[in-house]
């Protein structure tokens, strides 16, 4: 049950946070199509560290961005969006 | 069928009785230990249940016999040996109808075929429904299927009430239940069983099956993959095939490759085995929770996936909770029993919810992966479907809608309707 | 079992009744079932899983593999409670399980002569056929299964949560967990002690040692007293089950026991995120193998002695002890302490040493180089072994066997927390390394057992000296024919084990799951260690190399209600409620779940059916005016200098020229292309929005908007606010709405898709003047505090025009009839806005979530995509919601249909499909057919729309 | 003494203030006291503003709730906007030592840490609902709760021992509409 670190309101638990994607997949709204879409289904899923996009749904609605292990579960990093 | 006969010795209720006669002495490997040679027509990373399925399949549909299956620990280790066995096809999409009903009626067969009794047992699966909403879905499901010669029936909730006495019936319970559809070709098998069953057959027919033998890259001549290095040293082969579902994404990646794949933990869990309390496997069509009881007598469940990316092999206990919540709001006495022991899963999140079964950018690396939380049912299907592709170059038919290209082309599949984000499915 | 009654234990403790088996028995207070049962001299307790052998008593604690039983009555009955796990309560009644007729005459106990035709794995090799062959010989199978008898009933128990944070939590109310507490709480620190037993004191329950002058458990009481009154919360009789990520830990409280009734709250599920976390959690013996190591009256020797020295029973009269290392002597010492007689010490060591040993050998016969071959039976109790006693067989007579073949330091949750384990070969034993969380082991579970060196600062007077490491028993080579178990609850022998190594189940995973090795109600806990020294002296490597399996929650089984909790009964999952419920209610609602929430359905009449009903309701507003709540519906400003922006952004219609007062109907899809959700987009002023959605979707919706200000917008000068529940909205629909409204605003009405503010019933609302039902119709919002009389004056508004309430059925009906689409039905996350017959709607130069998506090929050409059409039931007949689409019945379908209603206007039955080409089908006769439901409905179809196709009626 | 008193929160209004707008620059602007992450704070007085009465609360990083009567209706657009919410809020008010307990009871963050004191403001989820809570007294605490999960909230809250009390208006009770 992790605790992740809201830059906003401090440690809480992670039923009050929502996982949106990883940080390389963002689509922007000027994106080419072909780059797009290349961004929304090609995902590196790296075992390991990745950045990824949080939001603190059930609490104060920050976005952050996560620096996480995905076998740890070990954050190293957290920032406000 | 011809019988197979087996190195080591058909099993049988005779061969049973020899052994009781003999102190079973006489009972040699499952499968042999093999050593990496090669080279082989195909390397099949990974030696779960897919990947034992289709180098049995390989062997015995194509007669193409030099397969490798490379496992980084023990064969069955992965989500073969942690999911809740359950076996159906009654999905609402034709694509998957068709994929997984193909496989459903090789699980008919299954432990004649393989000489190895996976216990495979179609006491049917049962969705409930809890409004008249939710009963008019099922029914559409069930319209669906019958239209492709599949089986459902619709059950009122007296008969329902009927094949699962211990649901809470009551009028005024949070979720009532109107009713459900069964599929009862479906059911339960023994999960472990299918891999061993696959393995021995396999090996039977000459394929080496090389535990403890990790992948660590691919061997490349320009953009065609050739074979792959391990811990075990190079092994080269005609066409290498990753089927590590859960653990697609970081494979391919040693090739250099993104998929629309996003690695998920789901956690089941078992109760303390008691006397026979539940006979049917027990879905619902709204809520997120399912469970059976095993042969043993636990009651094994689960609910939602942990809903963001993992490798970790474990969850959260927020989500045992709402699982166990919604399994004992349907059927209270489950209440009483205990939990002795849960566990998780890493999943192959695909990004429209369906498996991905096609050639890779790279000539002659293929993929079967992406299997969500459904991998199991599809075992012996998605092993025969991928020997098939990995026999002739070209996808069967039934595989065709699940190419990778589909992601890029706008033909997903999406049974769910829940769209690209894996954690909203 | 000859032992009865008590001798001499000292403890003040009073008399109370339990009944095993039909037999009223007497136990004293803080008994467990084991130890009573031991007291009254039960040797025969339970009936094995597979084999259904007779077993005893093994074990005093958690670990019990063999002694399980059904404890309670009725609804209140819980089955497989291990015996030394429940604490006897006047009054309890238990009962033993998985035997028939009886406990003694138990028909299942064939398995045990068939036993050489069912080893491990034997299901594997035949029961061939057909899966419904398979299916005759699984009934079986399941019926010979399972340990108790399942509950039938509700549980009438009641569960709670709670959280908890501190500083240091410890887990184990031993010596080690006790000082560490009392110190941490004298620090200052918050500090939470837990202790699965009643009491405090763990392994100081089964010594005779003084600490500080004051008995073991004197000091124990003394100690946890000293924690509390620095503030630290003591928890007993609750077990830390699960350690999580980030130091969170769940513990579960039972504040009654099994099968008791009464008490409000009989367990709490605790969740404890903790800074620190100590794990004081002991060891658990571990048994000897030799056959027919699980006869009632074998024993653990530390179970033997905790049942001497903390509940005064002597386990035996007559005694052997089979040990591997110190620790057992001290159960010779306990026993001949309340009268037992010691017939002899076997310890398979060739030459132990130590001042116990000597002290043992001047009292007791010991035997080095000596350890059992077989208990010797007599009916179903233990009566003897026979030893290899420094080479050559002897028998020893006896009515108890106590054994040791070592012990584990209970490192479970340590591995949960991802732990590292490092193996000490000479005490055949796994140790804490590593941890990965902010954990540590302190005590026995970090292989320290001297008391002197876990308390330093005390005075320790132990009369035996001090404890020592025990070490583990022989290796199990086949020496006597027969079954010699290593996992008493699920049947495995030592012979099982090499039959699934010489099959090839070689990694120890694979052991595990062919002979479920470790897999009973236990987990493994005594025989675990046992089983892997078995396999890796079979495999001929060193133990860490024949692996170990992965430990997983719960660490002993926790009650499935007390997951669950609160979750339960109506709490199950929230129910929302609308801000009007009282006034529907009053008013005749039926409910229909829509989600999380609640909302009318429809009002019938008495005697009225539900279909009946609400086609009577839509005919009103056809006919005259209706009212429908639509309260649930999602709600959002988006205001400030760069709301365009945002609006922009998310709806795929064009905004920017929709004039201030104005609104228009609109999309939103995902980032495939495919729609999201629909909704209504007004303009409030020039920089201030009000966005309408699906009920359904608004939490998506909500955190839509949110994603695209915040991240794909990079946070503009805008504010969304989500005001789905500060407004109430009620939809006026009908012919007479118009005239009605203005009437009650006393003010003009806007004009269809304006917007305006006015006064109902003294209340400021909201007036939005949009159509769903086809008729001309207005969105009434208002603050929901508020809404009570806007409602009230609204209803006898319509009412005094010949209309009504109306609910959810009707006004579906009425969007039928139009061919509005709905989210989940039409919209069901796999239609473009083009396939809904929408696409014309977009922008088309772009620039909102979705349009990239919208460009793949498979989305942009329309060929082949299933296509929103209306269907018109030809000759009579119901057209069935979710009904196939067919050229006739047999055919693999072309479409399905959404949602069915009957005419409003008119008679007969219609409905909307997705139908593959279905624009180019218009015109065509089909079927609807639903086999599910035996309906076979001939269909025309057409465009999606069968009413007012001008639009006149909804028009100012 | 564990009493629940259940209002509608009727005037509460949510103050947005733009990213890149400068809090004590607003603060001033606005004559109110901006609270930081996780605080409340009465409303401080600037002469050339009305008299606000009543509580500030930070619920979200750019987001305040004005809790009373007496606040700027409107904010200058440079600065940000103002939304009346308070149609969507309940103000369940606990008197009694308990509301720690209850809290811990509900959710999942540290209710019991004295820090955790008055004028501490927490946006969490508590039996699965999305509330805020503001800690008023010792004894004293605020749980602001959806409107439309009220009687969930209520209904275990009861169950945990804490009994409601009529508002001094009865009317207050009918419009938080509660049955």
């Amino acid at each position: 049950m992790l605790l992740i670190p809201c830059p906003h309101c401090g440690p809480r638990n992670q039923e009050e946070f929502a996982y949106e994607r990883s940080v390389d997949s963002l689509v922007r709204l000027d994106d080419a199509p072909g780059v797009a879409m290349a961004a929304l289904y090609a995902r590196a899923n790296l075992r390991g560290e990745d950045h990824e996009i949080w939001v603190h749904v059930q609490g104060c609605g920050q976005w952050l961005r996560l620096t996480r292990d995905r076998v740890t579960h070990a954050f190293r990093d957290v920032e406000a969006l | 069928m011809a019988k197979t006969s087996f190195a080591a010795g058909r099993y049988s209720a005779l061969a049973l009785l020899r052994g009781a006669l003999g102190g079973h002495r006489h009972w040699g490997r499952a499968w042999r230990a093999a050593e990496p040679g090669g080279p082989y027509d195909v390397i099949i990373i990974g030696g779960g249940g897919h990947g034992l399925a289709t180098a049995y399949y390989l062997a015995q549909v194509h007669g193409v016999r030099r397969v490798a299956v490379l496992e980084k620990g023990y064969i069955g280790g992965g989500n073969t040996g942690r999911n809740t066995t359950i076996v159906r096809s009654n999905y609402r999409q034709p694509q998957l109808q068709r994929m997984l009903d193909h496989s459903l009626r090789l699980w008919h067969g299954l432990s004649d075929e393989l000489n190895y009794n996976v216990m495979f047992s179609p006491r049917g699966a049962l969705f409930l429904g809890h409004s008249d909403a939710d009963m008019v879905k099922l029914a559409e499901r069930g319209d669906a299927l019958i239209a492709m010669n599949i089986d459902a029936e619709l059950m009122t909730p007296d008969a329902v009430a009927k094949l699962v006495p211990l649901l809470d019936m009551r009028r005024d319970a949070r979720w009532p239940i109107e009713g459900g559809l069964i599929q009862r070709r479906g059911g339960t098998a023994r999960h472990d069983a299918v891999a061993w069953g696959f393995a021995r057959a396999a090996d039977n027919l000459g394929v080496d099956i090389i535990e403890n033998c990790e992948v660590t890259g691919f061997l490349r001549d320009g953009d065609r993959v050739t074979g792959v290095t391990t811990t075990r040293g190079d092994i080269s082969g005609g066409r290498t095939a990753i089927c590590v579902a859960g653990n697609s994404g970081h494979v391919a990646g040693l090739a250099g490759l993104k998929l629309p794949i996003e690695s998920h933990t789901l956690q089941a869990w078992v109760t303390e085995p008691v006397k026979p309390m539940i006979d049917t496997v027990v879905m619902s069509q709204s809520l997120h929770c399912y469970f059976s009881q095993s042969d043993k007598g636990g009651i094994v469940g689960g609910g939602d996936p942990d809903m963001f990316p993992s490798y970790a092999q474990r969850g959260a206990p927020i989500r045992l909770e709402e699982s166990i919540a919604q399994c004992i709001a349907l059927a209270p006495a489950l209440s009483r029993l205990r939990m002795v022991r849960s566990w998780a899963g890493v999943t192959d999140m695909s990004f429209d919810g369906a498996p991905i079964i096609g050639e890779m950018p790279l000539a002659g690396l293929y993929l079967n992966g992406g299997w969500c939380y459904g991998g199991f049912k599809a075992t012996p299907g998605s092993g025969w479907l991928y020997a098939h592709l990995l026999a002739t170059g070209e996808n069967h038919p039934i595989a065709a809608p699940f190419g990778l290209d589909r992601f890029a082309s706008g033909r997903t599949v999406d049974e769910a309707g829940a769209g690209p984000m894996p954690q909203h499915r | 079992m000859a032992a009865t009654g008590r001798s001499g234990s000292g403890i003040a403790a009073q008399t109370i009744g339990f009944v095993f088996d039909g037999r009223r028995m007497q136990a004293q207070t803080g008994d467990t079932l084991a130890a009573a049962l031991v007291a009254n001299g039960v040797g025969l307790v339970a009936r094995s899983f597979k084999y259904h052998r007779p077993r005893g008593i093994l074990a005093t604690g958690v670990e019990e593999p063999s002694a399980l039983v059904t404890v309670g009555e009725g609804a209140h009955a819980e089955p497989n409670v291990r015996a030394s796990d429940v604490f006897v309560y006047d009054g309890l009644v238990a009962r033993s399980q998985n035997a028939w007729p009886s406990l003694r005459w138990d028909v299942g106990a064939i398995n045990s002569l068939a036993a050489p035709l069912i080893p491990a794995g034997f299901y594997y090799k035949t029961f061939f056929g057909s899966p419904a062959r398979w299916m005759l010989y699984e009934s079986v199978i399941r019926r010979a299964a399972g340990l108790g008898l399942p509950p039938t009933v509700a549980d009438p128990d009641a569960y709670a949560h709670r959280s908890a944070f501190c500083d240091v939590l410890v887990v184990g109310a031993g010596p080690a967990g006790l000082q560490a507490a009392a110190e941490a709480a004298e620090a200052g620190r918050r500090v939470i002690l837990i202790e699965q037993d009643a009491v405090p004191g763990g392994s100081l329950a089964r010594e005779t040692v003084t600490i500080d002058g004051q008995p073991g458990m004197a000091w124990a009481q003394a100690t946890a007293a000293r924690v509390r009154a620095a503030g630290g919360r003591v928890l007993t009789r609750t077990t830390a089950t699960g350690y999580w990520d980030d130091n969170f830990v769940t513990a579960v409280e039972r504040r009654t026991e099994p099968g008791q009734p009464g008490a409000d709250i009989a367990q709490v599920l605790w969740k404890l995120r903790c800074g620190e976390v100590i794990l004081a959690t002991g060891t658990i013996e571990r048994p000897l193998v030799f056959v027919d190591n699980d006869l009632p009256g074998v024993m653990l020797a530390g179970a033997v002695r905790t049942l001497a020295l903390r509940h005064g029973v002597a386990a035996g009269q007559r005694v052997v002890i089979a040990t591997s290392h110190d620790d057992a002597y001290r159960t010779a010492f306990a026993l001949a302490g309340i009268g037992a007689q010691i017939v002899a010490i076997l310890d398979s060591r060739t030459a132990p040493q130590g001042a116990i040993i000597d002290a043992a050998r001047n009292r007791f016969a010991v035997h080095t180089d000596a350890r059992p071959l077989r208990a010797l039976r007599k009916g179903m109790q233990v009566s003897g072994v026979e030893a290899l006693v420094a080479g050559t067989r002897q028998r020893f007579a006896c009515d108890c066997l106590a054994m040791s073949g070592g012990a584990s330091p209970v490192l479970h949750l340590h591995r949960q927390a991802g732990g590292a384990l490092d193996y000490h070969a000479d005490r055949g034993a796994f140790l804490p390394g590593a941890g990965r969380q902010a954990n540590r082991t302190a005590g026995a579970a970090a292989g320290v057992h001297d008391l002197s060196a876990i308390l330093p600062q005390a005075v320790i007077a132990d009369p035996l000296g001090a404890a020592t490491a025990p070490q583990p028993g022989p290796v199990w080579r086949g020496e006597a024919p027969g079954k010699a178990f290593v996992d008493f609850q699920n049947d495995v022998t030592t012979s099982d084990l090499s039959l699934a190594q010489r099959e090839g189940y070689v990694s120890v995973e694979h052991v595990k799951r062919y002979t479920t090795l470790g897999m009973g109600t236990d987990q493994g806990k005594t025989g675990a260690m046992v089983a892997l020294a078995q396999i890796a002296d079979g495999r001929g490597v060193a133990l860490p190399e024949a692996g170990l399996t992965t430990f997983r929650p719960p660490y002993t089984p926790v009650t499935m209600g007390a997951f669950a909790g609160p979750m339960h009964g109506d709490h199950a999952g929230p129910i929302r409620r609308l801000p009007l419920a009282a006034a529907h209610d009053a008013l005749g609602a039926l409910w229909v779940p829509a989600g999380l929430w609640f909302r009318p359905r429809v009002y019938p009449h008495a005697g009225e059916s539900i279909g009946t009903a609400s086609l009577r309701e839509a005919r009103m507003v056809r006919a005259s005016a209706g009212v429908v709540d639509v309260s649930s519906l999602a709600k959002f400003e988006i205001a400030g200098p760069d709301a365009l922006r945002v609006v922009a952004a998310v709806c795929a219609t064009p905004v920017e020229k929709l004039a201030v007062g104005r609104g228009r109907y609109t999309l939103m899809l995902r980032e495939d292309g495919i729609v999201m959700d629909d909704g209504t987009l007004w303009r409030l002023a020039d920089d201030r929005w009000l966005l309408t959605s699906s009920s359904g979707g608004a939490a998506r919706m909500g955190r839509h908007l949110s994603y695209v200000t915040d991240i794909l917008l990079d946070h503009p000068r805008a504010a969304v606010v989500d005001l789905g529940e500060h407004w109430a909205g009620l939809a006026l629909a009908g012919p007479r709405s118009a005239a009605i409204l203005a009437d009650l605003t006393g003010a003009a009405v806007p004009a269809h898709m304006g917007l305006a503010d006015a006064m109902i019933a003294g209340v400021a609302v909201r007036i939005l003047a949009a159509s769903y039902s086809g008729e001309r119709a207005f969105e009434v919002h208002v603050p929901a505090h508020h809404a009570a009389p806007v409602f009230a004056s609204l209803i006898d508004a319509v009412r005094a025009a010949g209309g009504g309430a109306f609910g959810l059925d009707a006004m579906d009906h009425l969007r039928v009839e139009k061919g509005h689409v709905v989210i989940g039905a039409e919209a069901d996350g796999r239609t473009t806005p083009a396939d809904l017959g929408l696409g014309g709607m977009l922008r088309k130069a772009g620039g909102f979530v979705g349009w990239q998506g919208l460009t793949r090929p498979a989305m942009a050409d329309q060929t082949g995509r299933r296509q929103l059409v209306g269907l018109t039931a030809i000759a009579g007949g119901a057209i069935n919601e979710g009904a196939m689409l067919v050229v006739r019945e047999g055919d693999e379908p072309l479409g399905h249909v959404t949602t069915a209603a009957p005419r409003v206007a008119g008679e007969g039955s219609i409905a909307l499909g997705l139908l593959v080409d279905g624009r180019a089908r218009y015109g065509e006769t089909l079927f609807a057919w639903s086999p599910t439901r035996r309906s076979y409905v001939r269909v025309s179809v057409g465009p999606p729309l069968f009413y007012d196709d001008e639009g006149a009626r909804y028009r100012d | 003494m564990t009493e629940m008193v259940v209002t509608p929160a009727a005037g509460l209004v949510a103050l947005d203030l733009w990213h890149d707008t400068d809090h004590a620059t607003a603060a001033a602007e606005l004559g109110i006291a901006l609270p930081g992450p996780g605080q409340a704070l009465a409303p401080t007085l600037a002469p050339t503003q009305g008299m606000a009465q009543g509580m500030v609360l930070r619920v979200a990083p750019r987001r305040w709730w004005l809790d009373g009567a007496g606040f700027p209706a409107t904010v200058p657009a440079t600065t940000g906007v103002v939304t009346a919410v308070g149609g969507a809020w309940n103000r369940v008010r606990l008197s009694g030592a308990g509301w720690r307990d209850l809290l811990m009871q509900s959710g999942l963050i540290d209710a019991e840490n004295p820090a955790f004191g008055p004028g501490s403001v927490a946006v969490t989820p508590l039996c699965h609902v999305r509330c805020a809570v503001h800690v008023r007294a010792t004894a004293q605490c605020d749980v602001f709760v959806p409107r439309s999960y009220t009687e969930h909230c209520l209904s275990l809250w009861r169950g945990l021992g804490w009994h409601e009390v009529a508002p001094e208006s009865g009317e207050l009770r009918e419009a938080a509409h509660l049955s």
